[in-house]
């Protein structure tokens, strides 16, 4: 298989709102499966109890939004509203439940319209522990996932053991390493890999059987790296603030043919949030716990250890970036409260930044296109 | 005679040409030798071609002795003749900094779009807002009033400057502000009183975008509207400080276009002789 | 008893003239323009000479629309909402959902049986989607109101718009003419474009069924097909769309001045 | 001849000699080196702060006063001028704007803090807005962490998990010892004990008030009138001058009962009012509702410091566990199915004719799932439902003749019910 063929049977896994692929596979395998909602739900434990892991990112622009615009307001992100259009339309109920992190006030609120919309499927909400500095909050955050483990065996009618634990874990350290190898290809040589083909290569991952991504991640990096091609006159940026909605594919692609090269981004967080493998010993679920306060990436709808503006200077740095782009989900709370404080950090440090702002259901982007060719511009032609 | 640049801005309703000459010890640049505008229609190309042909005929040169021209603002990637494009915001900014070298804000003021960029001190754009899905608060704003009124354009402004009176207008929508302008005219307010309440409502609204990317002073206002002295005192009194304006702010996108040539032409050069 | 509806909308200003059993005796529409108070005054002798009676024989008057409160004569004001509900269940009491397209502003209401109004939004403050925006695209393209929809309805290869500004489409559509682009092309764009927005109204109401389509743009054929298409259901129609607010409102003085309002009103029984 | 009424009025003074008290000790807190502590309204621990001496500032408190003093408008733009997006909630941007426009509230200059408790129990808005508290100060940042409420058995509604206790407890043992280790002074058990049982006291006198509105016609309103009955309980809880005050209130409403006496001249409809108000529009927002007779006989905004009126108490017996559990109880960390069931119960208990939501747009923490719950009344339960949008201090939501239209429609048609009902019946 080359790169494009992998890239296009990645695409068919997601970019569809009917999951048919994944309705077809759970046929043939009889297999279950549970939604996450973005971004820090830990899919360790829903692989564990023998579920698949499907990562939900709302409708993107494929979805008409017919029922949930009655149920929730105009100035809620879009992927709130798209995903219970999908709900309320009944095609995500190959769903055993969901699951909802506690990110923001949406998420928070989404997990209450969700259990009295959909009775019959559980909806877990789980809390992190806005602290990483006290024993108590890992011992909660324990707790938390003892629930969800709880609730995952009720509905399973068994329970998770120690080994499928281990092995889950296994799997996913696996994943993400491979992942990982991507994104420093991609930022060493981004002519190899585009943003859209990486996208679309992680996003599959949070959907389709672990094992069977794993594979076709080893044979996209032997691909990838093989390619030749020279780079070309293009300005290095990091993408931040499309860490829970995400945006459209277009717009992707808009920003690079703009005259950019991505070299770091901050999407599908849910799939990436650990920058650390979750150790094989001790008690699977304090290892996990442990690891979700200690190797969490810093982000808007999370308070870490490390605060974030330096982190990201620190990014942008590391990926030898001319510029940020924050593109930022419209009505994202989150992300608009950090926008201000990243961007003071940036201006110290004298990293250019741009600014703005999308929507999922967007299919037109000529205007933010003609606003990276105008950063781009600037940097290239003045230098 | 040194080289010759032309910038060319295709804006949505005026198209804009000026030649621009180097000087002769090749490093800054020489004099701006014609400018020329004309309404751009439908068809983008047909109006760069006429406004370029304007500017040569002024200028009394033929096609062949512009080294290098450059197309910005709306229709810029429909100039068949171009040598490269540019988003009118690097060329507003460039262009405005040129005119004015202690400009630290821009706000570029056309038909359709309005946009506030702020500039570093060596005039490179650092950030940017721009109108987008809605015209209230662009020129077209008071074209339409201005034709609600059966007033001239250019005279507009000057009017408003009488008012003692002004009358807001509430209605944020370019097409909607008509009717509540009308309804104004038959409460027997004077047309003077209308005008300044419209170019005051309009100020508001470019007020919010320029608090976007933040005032820092000098600002220098460019597009169309500088020929428009009722929104130039309306905007001064809101911010609260004076703006830059002359006689080619109008031209301030064609003029950066020409001079972002100069920088690439030269660049190219350097590359071709390495 | 004769009881009247005087609606005063941004754009065009109605009269409904009734009886006691339902009957409609006279009808007005006279352009709103500038002056909103005479505005009223004028339909109303329109409406009450077609009728053939004097002011006098009128005894209760409910005034409505944008302007209900300029309706000197009136003697209660209700919104256009309750007044277009109220219309349009008793034309169609299966209504579930209302579509009104009026000259500045659209509005999506979601009642229950009998006309009770449970939700509804609007758009006001943005020429968009409203029959502005039509009046607009007539203006730029050289032709009447009336021929708008049937030309649309002749397209083969419908444009997207993808502007939503009334401002920004005249340009759009200017362009697409110099390109020579079919105008019938261009307007079914136009119509298409108008539609999907008044969907996101009425999406954020709930779409129930039936669907009835109120105001002066129910007029327009055009859009009443590409809003079908969306919808996938027909609309409720009435040739007299525009009239169904003061029609409401004729109706609510009915009840108002009996005081009784027992009386189930309906059409249907108003037939039987 | 009216007769002469002892109590009338007299809470109001009361509270503005409180308020006035309060904020003149704020202002010479950093001439006499005395600590300072701000605090979010929700699930705040003024009982425990004030053990060690510190003064208490409550951003949200001066938001709402600059909202209601209609000076919101030109801070919300100083706060946008430094990138916060017109999107974020009001409250956040008022505050930063208040900040850097020389932090004097309509009540009084605010000094700078010693210490940020955040707790997060309304929103996850707070965390944002004291972090941005926290750059700008440079000062110390505590976040009380607080498990959102979820439910799975509605008997007991206020009643949190055991864990969720445990957790809030560990971190307020923390919050002890940091605040020893910047004042220098030891916890005081029974000085604590002391203002909690002051605290229940005044729980007990407010819950009380609050049902009051079961009277008919009710002798407050709930929601209009009880916004203004709120500040004590949330600012000044555990001292003795807010006793005082929900004691002398309490007598008021006494008063009224026995007097017949309500907010509106004639009660014609009852409704529960879920959301904030629309601070910078108050007035205009509350006589829409008093034309056509409204009476708010319960809402959930002025539980968002604490659910009293469920049963939530602080106990001078249970210190740590009771704050820890009122904590939890306030009303935005509550989930949606508790929150739908308690308004269910207030609607029934108190004999409402409808429910009013105002959705503000600054706040998701209200505003998300409001539209569902809406369906859910007006369907599943067949209770009629007005639904209103505009914002708490962001006067360029507020649309009054888009927000007068809906009230009128919706009270036009309840209205008309009520006639053709009452004709059907003669
Ligand atoms: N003679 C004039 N007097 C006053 N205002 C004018 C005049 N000519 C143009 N304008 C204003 O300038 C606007 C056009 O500005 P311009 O920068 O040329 O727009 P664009 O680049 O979008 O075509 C018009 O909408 C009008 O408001
Ligand atoms: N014959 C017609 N054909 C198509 N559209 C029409 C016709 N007559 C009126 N309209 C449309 O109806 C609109 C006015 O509708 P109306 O409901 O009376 O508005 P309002 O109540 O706001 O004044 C006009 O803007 C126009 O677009
Ligand atoms: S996009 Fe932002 S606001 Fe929306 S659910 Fe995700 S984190 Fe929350
Ligand atoms: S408000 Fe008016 S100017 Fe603005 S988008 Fe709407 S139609 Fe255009
Ligand atoms: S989001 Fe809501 S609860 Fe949070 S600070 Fe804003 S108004 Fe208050």
């Amino acid at each position: 298989m080359n790169l494009e063929s992998i890239v296009a049977e990645c695409r068919e896994w997601f970019a569809d709102p009917d999951f048919s692929r994944l309705r077809g596979h759970l046929a043939a395998t009889g297999e279950h499966a549970v939604g996450l909602f973005p971004v820090y739900t830990p899919e360790e434990i829903v692989l564990a109890a023998g579920f698949l892991p499907v990562h939900t990112y709302g409708g993107g622009n494929l979805v008409e939004i017919d029922h949930a615009d009655s149920r929730i307001q105009s100035f809620v992100c879009s992927i709130c509203r798209s995903t219970l259009e999908l709900g309320l339309t009944a095609r995500l109920d190959w769903a055993e439940g969901f699951v909802f992190p506690s990110i923001c006030d949406v998420a928070r609120n989404l997990s209450g319209v969700w259990t009295r919309n959909f009775p019959d499927r559980f909806a877990a909400y789980i809390h992190f522990p806005e602290k990483d500095s006290i024993p108590a909050a890992r011992q909660y955050l324990r707790t938390e996932f003892a629930r969800l483990e709880h609730i995952l065996e009720r509905r399973s009618g068994r329970s998770i053991r120690r080994e499928d634990y281990h092995r889950a874990f296994a799997v996913l350290n696996e994943q993400r390493k491979l992942l990982r190898q991507l994104y420093t290809l991609r930022s060493e040589q981004p002519w190899k890999l585009t943003t859209l083909e990486l996208y679309t290569l992680t996003r599959a991952g949070g959907m389709m059987p672990r094992e069977q991504h794993i594979e076709m991640l080893r044979l996209a990096l032997a691909e990838a790296g093989a390619r030749v091609g020279k780079p070309q006159d293009r300005i290095r940026v990091v993408v931040e603030g499309s860490f829970c909605e995400q945006p459209p594919l277009d717009l992707l692609m808009a920003i690079e043919d703009a005259g950019c090269y991505i070299v770091d981004d901050d999407f599908l967080l849910g799939q990436r949030y650990l920058e650390q493998d979750v150790p094989l010993a001790g008690d699977p679920l304090d290892a996990l716990a442990e690891t979700f306060l200690e190797a969490g990436v810093p982000t808007a709808t999370y308070r870490s250890r490390r605060p974030r503006g330096p982190a990201l200077v620190e990014k942008a740095r590391a990926a030898r970036a001319d510029g940020v782009i924050f593109c930022i989900a419209k009505f994202c709370e989150p992300a608009l409260y950090d926008y201000v404080l990243l961007n003071r950090e940036l201006e110290k440090a004298g990293i250019p930044a741009l600014y703005f702002e999308f929507e999922e259901k967007a299919n037109v982007f000529d205007n933010m296109r003609m606003q990276v060719e105008s950063f781009v511009e600037s940097r290239l032609l003045f230098s | 005679m040194g080289r010759i640049v032309a910038g060319i801005d295709v804006g949505s309703r005026m198209t804009k040409a000026l030649l621009l000459e180097e000087d002769g010890a090749g490093t800054g640049f020489g004099a701006i030798l014609a400018r020329a505008s004309t309404v751009t229609g439908a068809w983008f190309a047909r109006a760069a071609e006429t406004a370029f042909a304007q500017a040569l005929a002024q200028a009394g040169l033929a096609r062949e002795q512009v080294a290098y021209v450059v197309s910005t603002g709306y229709g810029r990637t429909q100039v068949p003749f171009r040598d490269l494009q540019l988003t009118e915001i690097t060329s507003h900014a460039t262009g405005a900094v040129r005119l004015f070298p202690l400009t630290r804000t821009v706000l570029d003021v056309g038909a359709q779009n309005a946009r506030a960029i702020q500039v570093t001190e060596e005039g490179r754009v650092k950030s940017f807002r721009m109108n987008d899905k809605c015209a209230s608060g662009t020129g077209r704003f008071l074209e339409r009033v201005a034709r609600a009124l059966e007033v001239e354009l250019d005279e507009i402004g000057p009017l408003s400057l009488r008012s003692r009176e002004p009358r807001q207008i509430s209605s944020i929508c370019a097409v909607l502000a008509e009717s509540e302008v009308i309804n104004l005219v038959t409460q027997d307010a004077p047309i003077e009183d209308i005008l300044r309440g419209t170019h005051l409502s309009i100020s508001e609204r470019l007020m919010g975008l320029v608090r976007q990317v933040g005032v820092r002073p000098e600002v220098t206002l460019t597009g169309g509207v500088t020929k428009n002295p009722g929104l130039v005192k309306a905007l001064e009194e809101r911010l609260g400080l004076p703006l830059n304006v002359c006689a080619d702010s109008e031209y301030a996108g064609t003029l950066g276009a020409a001079l972002l040539g100069f920088v690439r032409l030269r660049k190219k050069e350097k590359e071709t002789a390495a | 008893m004769i009881v009247a509806g005087v609606d005063v909308g941004s754009t065009a200003t109605k009269a409904v003239v009734m009886d006691e059993n339902l009957r409609v005796l006279g009808r007005g529409l006279v352009p709103t323009g500038a002056n909103v108070t005479r505005a009223a005054e004028r339909v109303f002798a329109v409406a009450i000479a077609e009728a053939g009676l004097n002011d006098c024989d009128v005894s209760y008057i409910v005034g409505t629309g944008y302007g209900r409160y300029k309706v000197s004569f009136g003697h209660a004001q209700i919104t256009e909402i309750s007044c277009h509900a109220r219309g349009a269940a008793f034309l169609f009491p299966e209504t579930r959902t209302i579509v009104d397209i009026g000259g500045q502003d659209t509005k999506a209401i979601r009642i229950a049986a009998g006309g009770e109004v449970l939700d509804f939004s609007m758009n006001d403050k943005c020429a968009a989607g409203t029959g502005r925006f039509l009046e607009s695209a007539a203006q730029v393209m050289g032709i009447e109101l009336e021929e708008l929809g049937p030309l649309s309805l002749a397209s083969r290869l419908p444009l997207k718009i993808t502007n939503v500004c009334t401002v920004f489409v005249e340009t759009e559509i200017m362009s697409h003419l110099a390109r020579g682009k079919k105008p019938e092309d261009i307007l079914r764009g136009v119509h298409n474009s108008i539609a999907s927005r008044t969907m996101a109204l009425l999406r954020r109401v709930g779409i129930e069924e039936a669907v009835t389509f109120t105001g002066g743009v129910a007029r327009n054929g055009g859009i009443v097909e590409a809003l079908e298409e969306r919808l996938g259901v027909k609309l409720r129609l009435s040739p007299d769309s525009q009239f169904i607010g003061a029609l409401g409102a004729a109706l609510f003085a009915l009840e108002r001045s009996n005081a009784l309002g027992t009386q189930p009103l309906h059409a249907a029984e108003q037939r039987g | 001849m009216p007769p002469d009424f002892r109590f009338q009025g007299a809470g109001r003074h009361l509270q503005k000699d409180m308020l006035g008290d309060w904020f003149r000790a704020l202002e010479g807190a950093p001439q006499a080196g005395e600590p300072v502590a701000y605090q979010m309204i929700g699930g705040n621990v003024a009982e425990l702060l004030r053990n060690f001496g510190y003064h208490l500032v409550f951003p949200e408190v001066n938001a709402l006063q600059c909202g209601i003093k209609h000076a919101s408008a030109d801070l919300l733009l100083k706060a946008e001028d430094l990138g916060y997006s017109p999107d974020v909630c009001g409250y956040v941007k008022n505050d930063i704007g208040l900040l850097h426009s020389g932090n004097v509230s309509p009540m009084g200059k605010l000094p700078p803090p010693s210490l940020l408790v955040c707790t997060y129990s309304g929103c996850r808005t707070y965390i944002k807005w004291f972090e941005a508290l926290a750059e700008y100060y440079q000062a110390p940042l505590f976040v009380l962490d607080v498990p959102y409420r979820r439910v799975s058995d509605l008997s007991d509604l206020a009643k949190p998990r055991e864990e969720d206790i445990a957790y809030v407890v560990a971190q307020l043992e923390e919050l002890i010892t940091v605040c020893e280790r910047q004042t220098g002074r030891r916890f005081d058990m029974d000085r604590l004990r002391e203002d909690l049982a002051r605290s229940q006291e005044a729980e007990d006198l407010w819950a009380g008030i609050m049902d009051a509105a079961r009277h008919r016609p009710s002798p407050i309103d709930a929601y209009f009138e009880a916004v203004f009955f709120m500040a004590p309980i949330n600012v000044l809880r555990g001292s003795e001058a807010c006793l005082r005050y929900y004691r002398q209130t309490w007598a008021e409403i006494q008063e009224r009962v026995e007097f017949g006496l309500g907010p509106v001249p004639e009660e014609r409809v009852r409704v529960v009012i879920e959301g904030p108000p629309p601070w910078m529009r108050f007035r205009d927002f509350w006589d829409m509702f008093k034309a056509w007779g409204v009476v708010a006989v319960a809402s959930t905004y002025v539980h968002v410091g604490g659910l009293y009126q469920a049963g939530v108490r602080h106990d001078p017996l249970r210190p740590l566990e009771s704050m820890a559990e009122v904590c939890s109880n306030a009303y935005c960390n509550w989930n949606l199915e508790l929150r739908a069931e308690l308004l269910h119960r207030w609607v029934r208990d108190f004999q409402a004719d409808a429910l009013v939501i105002h959705s503000v747009k600054s706040c998701r923490s209200f505003s998300v799932g409001q539209a569902d719950t809406r369906e859910h009344f007006t369907k599943d339960l067949g209770i009629p439902t007005l639904f209103v949008e505009s914002d708490l201090v962001d006067g360029r939501y507020f649309s009054a003749a888009q927000i007068k239209n809906r009230v009128d429609a919706f009270f036009e048609r309840l209205a008309h019910k009520k006639l053709v009902e009452a004709g059907g019946a003669a």
